[in-house]
């Protein structure tokens, strides 16, 4: 009897704990160790069949599949915006300086490189929720996100900021830019964007377009390239943290970089 | 008394052979239809003298055993399936589909017989459930991505439901100690404290309403309807609605269901055509309308007078074979074209096949209830049964909605040449639209004489064809001038919590009632 | 007494079972979510069922000893074997959307297929 | 938009609990008026010579709502093989452990918990149990093995194609046998065996006849199912 309402009070702790992760492993053996739980809770009312039937299929084999389902074999995912020199499509393949580094440290850990493409804003969301290992595309130093780990900068650049004469005195954080590269440089050709802030990557992208309704200036302060690696990959941080060292250390890195910005 | 229990397991045996003998589908299926058609008669004889039959599975009595229970309802609804069966059949002769399909195809028709027979509760849940998992696999049958997503949203929300049903099932039996609703509704005239039905109803009525197509509750039904094969939509929105109606009818007859039932009604009914009046995907927009004429079954269900029941029925069934028709010509016409919008519809109007034109206009004319055809009659017996005048303002306010929102298709009927359209196709449509057109005197088999003469008068007359004329007269300023409306809870979360909210609403409508 | 606590836990499981589905947005913890909801119910029903110092409906003897209600776990038997049908069923369509949105989040679904069907 | 998804939260979380609340104080502010399912207990193991009431009930008084639930295990099978058929497969399905500890604890295990699946199944009638559970435990076996030796080794074995016969043709018999007795003239769903005395090897009816096929029907549709999902990996 009492152990039978210990059972029972534990059932609701253990079922909250286990829905309440964030890893997708340690939810579901959490709801494997709730079934077999269920299951004794089930022999101690009485219901042995139910018992049986319950530690068969809920304890062992739903458990099982969804380990099968969600097991990640061997790929290093990474999100980014689409940007010219650094990350971008040329046909069918994937160029650019961020991806000669990216497929580097790939092809040194052995894992398979997926690039997929993603809005900016979304780039750090993505990693929140461990969809993705890495996220890239031109992500500058300031980045005011404090749940994503960061790399160190490997690659100074500039801030531009741009506006329209109508109106010079946007805040910055007003400006700062969200969707897909692609789009923003259409809005800049069809004259609908009113102010931005811009890196140097993406500024020297649009240049080639008409900018004068704009005026530009460029920001004080010394700003970078980085990475940003998922909240949950602390040795993946360090293993990469390590491998820019040694790029940089080695001249590869600035051989890199004039092969793409010369 | 053996047909009843022959019904679903034949459909259930002929779905596993479909499986294994896999170059006969199309004959399993034929020959499925025509016992089909033959038990049925046999039924509609059997029926005509005793008025209803039933038989305890195992001759282990009612309160032990599973009893199923063949009724005037049933028999109605069994005509409906014949009706699509045949119809979809043959629309879809010509396709290539893997035997997979007609398996799940005769799975769906058994579980809809079982249904129809069901007359216990815990009974009632394993065949919707299966009913569920199977038109949850019928939607994701073509394995886009959207379709996946829209069945996947159906799989958890109707889930859902039915875990809250499964709750109402366990309040029941701990209070009533029977799952037979023939001994429940004993056990209730016997108790004197029975608090317990206020809960346990709303439960049960929560957790069918997520099945049966109503408003608040069935978010997940228009992208499913609309993202399915044109077949399946047919089948879905003509038939598997209809099941979790008939468990409300059911439901009606033991529980004091009305008051709610008729709030419920009103509200799908009036959501249902605003939403469907501001959309112009054609398939979203019958999928919308699949939710505005549940309303009027569950009216005819809360009025609950004899008249009212049978415009119920006729409206089911008439609803059954416009829809379907509907889904089934949008489907064709979408495939002609590649376009999915009505406007773009209209401006390659030339494209699409004659027979699907007039199959289109015949389903609209059903739908806006022009005298002859289908949806006229329903609507004259469901006008007849009620008394009150909020009821009737409600159900003119429907069928002004209703043609409001068809008058869009309009344009598409002009009389031109169009495209070729297999003679399967059009034999299949013929099907449906026959009945549609001659439904009058049809329902004579399942309407007795009087309920009709009380029923049909010069004024429903006038009052329809105003109703229609106004609707077509207003159409265009009303569609012009429709407000935006919101479409997030139509999402998954969103869904969920209106779902919770719907069990309150029925709560406090049972409670005040 | 037991049967009370039995319902009372396995509507509280319930609720948390419809947070989750509510508030997880991704779709395998919503998945284990609508299991628990369903499994919930079904120890609702068992608890129903049972009674103090009763003992497990399989008759040894003639006597008439204090057995349980074996009709709710006769129920909960099918219920889990539907419950299993739907998750395997649901895990598989999951997998396929994976496929194609290399995601589980349910909000970053819906809005993909939003962007599709507008394009 | 914060402010909207935090007042979806309250609102949610507030009829989550009202919610709960309510079903609880329902249950118990009535008790039921009498005995639940004493009537099971009375009735059955003379009408049905079986001393597992639970297996009587579910194959002989609810034999119906059986045959539904064994169809919906079937549509799942199906579905699993249907949709995972032309899912992308791994081209590194599996790594064969090496070590010998895996494989022998798998020659190990793997009898012993296949013969408590076949107990089980075919001791359904007598004690706990059961066509449904049995035929879970002897698919988990499988399991084990396949894990130890790799699915594609084991699904070599167990070939398919013929599964798939036997697979069928059993769900056929389960169908087709409620409706024997029309052949003599009965009622469909009518006991045609003997009840036999209560608590023998062989009573109760049809009822061990019943968990057998059901139990063959269960442990092939468990190993199908495993074998998809080992086989077709996913990436979630």
């Amino acid at each position: 009897m009492i152990v039978l309402l210990v059972l029972l009070s534990l059932l609701p702790v253990l079922a909250a704990f286990a829905l309440s992760r964030r890893r997708r492993f340690t939810a579901i053996v959490g709801m494997g160790l709730f079934s077999l739980i269920l299951s004794a809770v089930y022999l101690l009312l009485h219901a042995p069949d139910v018992a049986v039937t319950e530690a068969a299929i809920n304890a062992a084999l739903i458990t099982f599949i969804y380990i099968i389902a969600i097991r990640k074999t061997g790929r290093l995912v990474v999100v980014s915006d689409e940007i010219p020199g650094l990350l971008y499509r040329e046909g069918e393949q994937i160029s650019g300086l961020e991806q000669e580094i990216l497929s580097g440290f790939a092809r040194q850990l052995g894992l398979e490189l997926v690039i997929r493409f993603l809005p900016v804003e979304q780039v750090p969301t993505a990693l929140h929720q461990g969809e993705a290992d890495i996220g890239a595309g031109g992500i500058i130093s300031e980045i005011d996100d404090n749940k994503v780990l960061k790399t160190q900068g490997y690659l100074p650049t500039a801030l531009y900021h741009l506006s329209r004469q109508t109106k010079p005195h946007l805040k910055q954080e007003e400006s700062a830019i969200t969707g897909f590269f692609s789009d923003l440089r259409e809005e800049f050709q069809a004259g609908k964007t009113q102010a931005c802030t811009l890196d140097l990557a993406r500024f020297v992208a649009l240049s080639r377009s008409d900018l004068s309704p704009y005026t530009v200036r460029r920001l004080d302060g010394l700003f970078s390239y980085i990475f940003l690696i998922a909240p949950a990959r602390e040795r993946l941080h360090h293993q990469f943290v390590s491998y820019l060292g040694k790029l940089e250390e080695g001249g590869e890195l600035e051989k890199l970089t004039r092969r793409y910005f010369s | 008394m053996t047909i009843i229990v022959l019904l679903p397991l034949l459909h259930f045996v002929f779905a596993v052979l479909c499986l294994s003998w896999q170059r006969g589908t199309r004959g399993i299926i034929v020959a499925a239809l025509l016992i089909d058609a033959i038990l049925l008669g046999a039924l509609f004889a059997v029926l005509d003298q005793a008025g209803s039959i039933s038989i305890t599975l195992g001759g282990w009595g009612r309160n032990v055993g599973i009893e199923l229970v063949a009724e005037r309802t049933s028999l109605v609804f069994g005509f409906l399936t014949l009706f699509l069966e045949g119809s979809i059949l043959l629309y879809l002769w010509r396709e290539h589909l893997q035997p997979y399909f007609f398996m799940l195809l005769h799975l769906l028709l058994g579980a809809v017989f079982a249904v129809l027979f069901a007359q216990d509760l815990f009974n009632i849940y394993v065949i919707m459930e299966l009913l569920t998992l199977v038109s949850f696999l019928l939607v994701g049958y073509g394995k886009r991505p959207y379709q996946i997503w829209a069945s996947l949203k159906y799989l958890f929300l109707a889930s859902l439901g039915m875990g809250i049903y499964l709750l109402g099932v366990a309040v029941v039996y701990y209070h009533a100690g029977t799952l037979n609703l023939g001994l429940i509704a004993t056990q209730l005239t016997e108790q004197q404290d029975t608090t317990w039905v206020l809960l346990a109803s709303s439960l049960l009525v929560t957790g069918i309403a997520v099945k049966a197509g109503i408003f608040v509750f069935s978010l997940w039904l228009p992208a499913a309807h609309a993202s399915a094969s044109p077949a399946v939509s047919a089948l879905l929105s003509g038939l598997v609605i209809k099941m979790g109606v008939v468990v409300l009818l059911k439901l009606a007859a033991i529980f004091p269901l009305s008051g709610s039932l008729l709030v419920l009604g009103s509200l799908t009914g009036i959501l249902g055509i605003i939403y469907a009046i501001t959309t112009y995907e054609l398939k979203y927009m019958l999928a919308f309308h699949t939710l505005s004429q549940i309303g009027y079954l569950l009216i005819g269900i809360g009025t609950g007078s004899k008249v009212a029941l049978s415009g119920t029925l006729c409206y089911a069934f008439a609803h059954g074979l416009f829809k379907g028709l509907l889904f089934l010509a949008a489907g064709s016409a979408i495939q002609a074209t590649g376009k999915k919008d009505i406007r773009e519809l209209i401006t390659e109007r030339s494209n699409i096949p004659l027979v699907t034109r007039a199959a289109l206009l015949i389903g609209t004319l059903g739908i806006i209830g022009l005298p002859p055809f289908a949806g006229f009659c329903g609507k004259a017996l469901l006008n007849a049964g009620t008394q009150s005048y909020v009821t009737q303002i409600v159900l003119a306010l429907l069928s002004f909605g209703t043609v409001v929102s068809f008058a869009k298709l309009i344009p598409l009927f002009r009389f031109e040449g169009g495209g070729y359209l297999p003679r399967t196709k059009s034999l299949s449509f013929l099907i449906l639209a026959l009945p549609i057109g001659l439904f009058f005197p049809l329902t004579h088999l399942f309407v007795p004489a009087w309920q009709w003469q009380a029923s049909l008068n010069t004024s429903i007359f006038i009052k329809n064809l105003v109703v229609i004329g106004m609707g077509i007269l207003l159409a265009r300023p009303i569609v012009n001038h429709f407000p935006h409306l919101e479409k997030r809870f139509f999402r998954l979360e969103e869904a969920a919590v209106v779902i919770l909210s719907g069990f309150f609403l029925v709560f406090l409508l049972l409670l005040f009632a | 007494m037991l049967m009370i606590a039995g319902v009372i836990v396995a509507v509280i499981l319930f609720g948390i079972g419809l947070l989750g589905m509510i508030f997880r947005r991704d779709l395998i913890i919503k998945l284990l979510s609508l299991g628990l909801v369903n499994g919930s119910v079904m120890l609702c029903l068992v608890s129903l069922g049972s009674r103090a110092n009763g003992i497990a409906p399989i008759i040894r003897g003639p006597e008439n000893a204090n057995y349980v209600n074996p009709l709710p776990q006769a129920l909960v038997l099918s219920a889990i074997v539907i419950n299993f049908a739907i998750l395997a069923l649901a895990l598989v369509f999951v997998m396929l959307l994976v496929e194609h949105y290399h995601s589980t989040d349910s909000q970053r679904i819906e809005h993909e297929i939003k962007r599709e069907r507008e394009l | 938009m914060r402010y909207r998804r935090i007042g979806l939260i309250v609102y949610a979380t507030i009829l989550v609990c009202c919610f709960c609340g309510l079903v609880i104080a329902f249950f118990s502010y009535q008790e039921p008026t009498r005995e639940l399912g004493a009537i099971y207990l009375s009735r059955a193991p003379s009408e049905t010579g079986a001393a597992n009431i639970v297996s009587a009930i579910y194959l002989n008084y609810r034999l119906y709502d059986t045959l539904f639930e064994i169809l919906i295990f079937s549509v799942a099978v199906l579905g699993v093989r249907f949709y995972l058929s032309d899912y992308r497969e791994k081209e590194i399905v599996e790594k064969i452990p090496e070590s010998q500890i895996v494989r022998t604890s798998a020659d190990l295990f793997f009898p012993p918990i296949f013969l408590i699946g076949i107990y089980l199944t075919l001791s359904g009638h007598l004690s706990p149990g059961g066509g449904f559970s049995g035929g879970v435990v002897a698919g988990t076996a499988l399991l084990l093995c396949a894990v130890a030796l790799g699915a594609n080794t084991v699904g070599k074995r167990f070939h398919e194609p013929t599964l798939r016969w036997l697979e069928w043709g059993v769900l056929l018999v389960v169908l087709s046998l409620p409706l024997l007795p029309i052949v003599v003239g009965r009622l469909p769903f009518t006991a045609l065996l003997p009840p036999g005395t209560m608590g023998k090897v062989i009573s109760g009816g049809s009822i061990p006849i019943d968990n057998l096929l059901i139990g063959i029907r269960v442990f092939i549709g468990t190993w199908v199912i495993i074998h998809y999902f080992m086989r077709h990996r996913g990436e979630v």
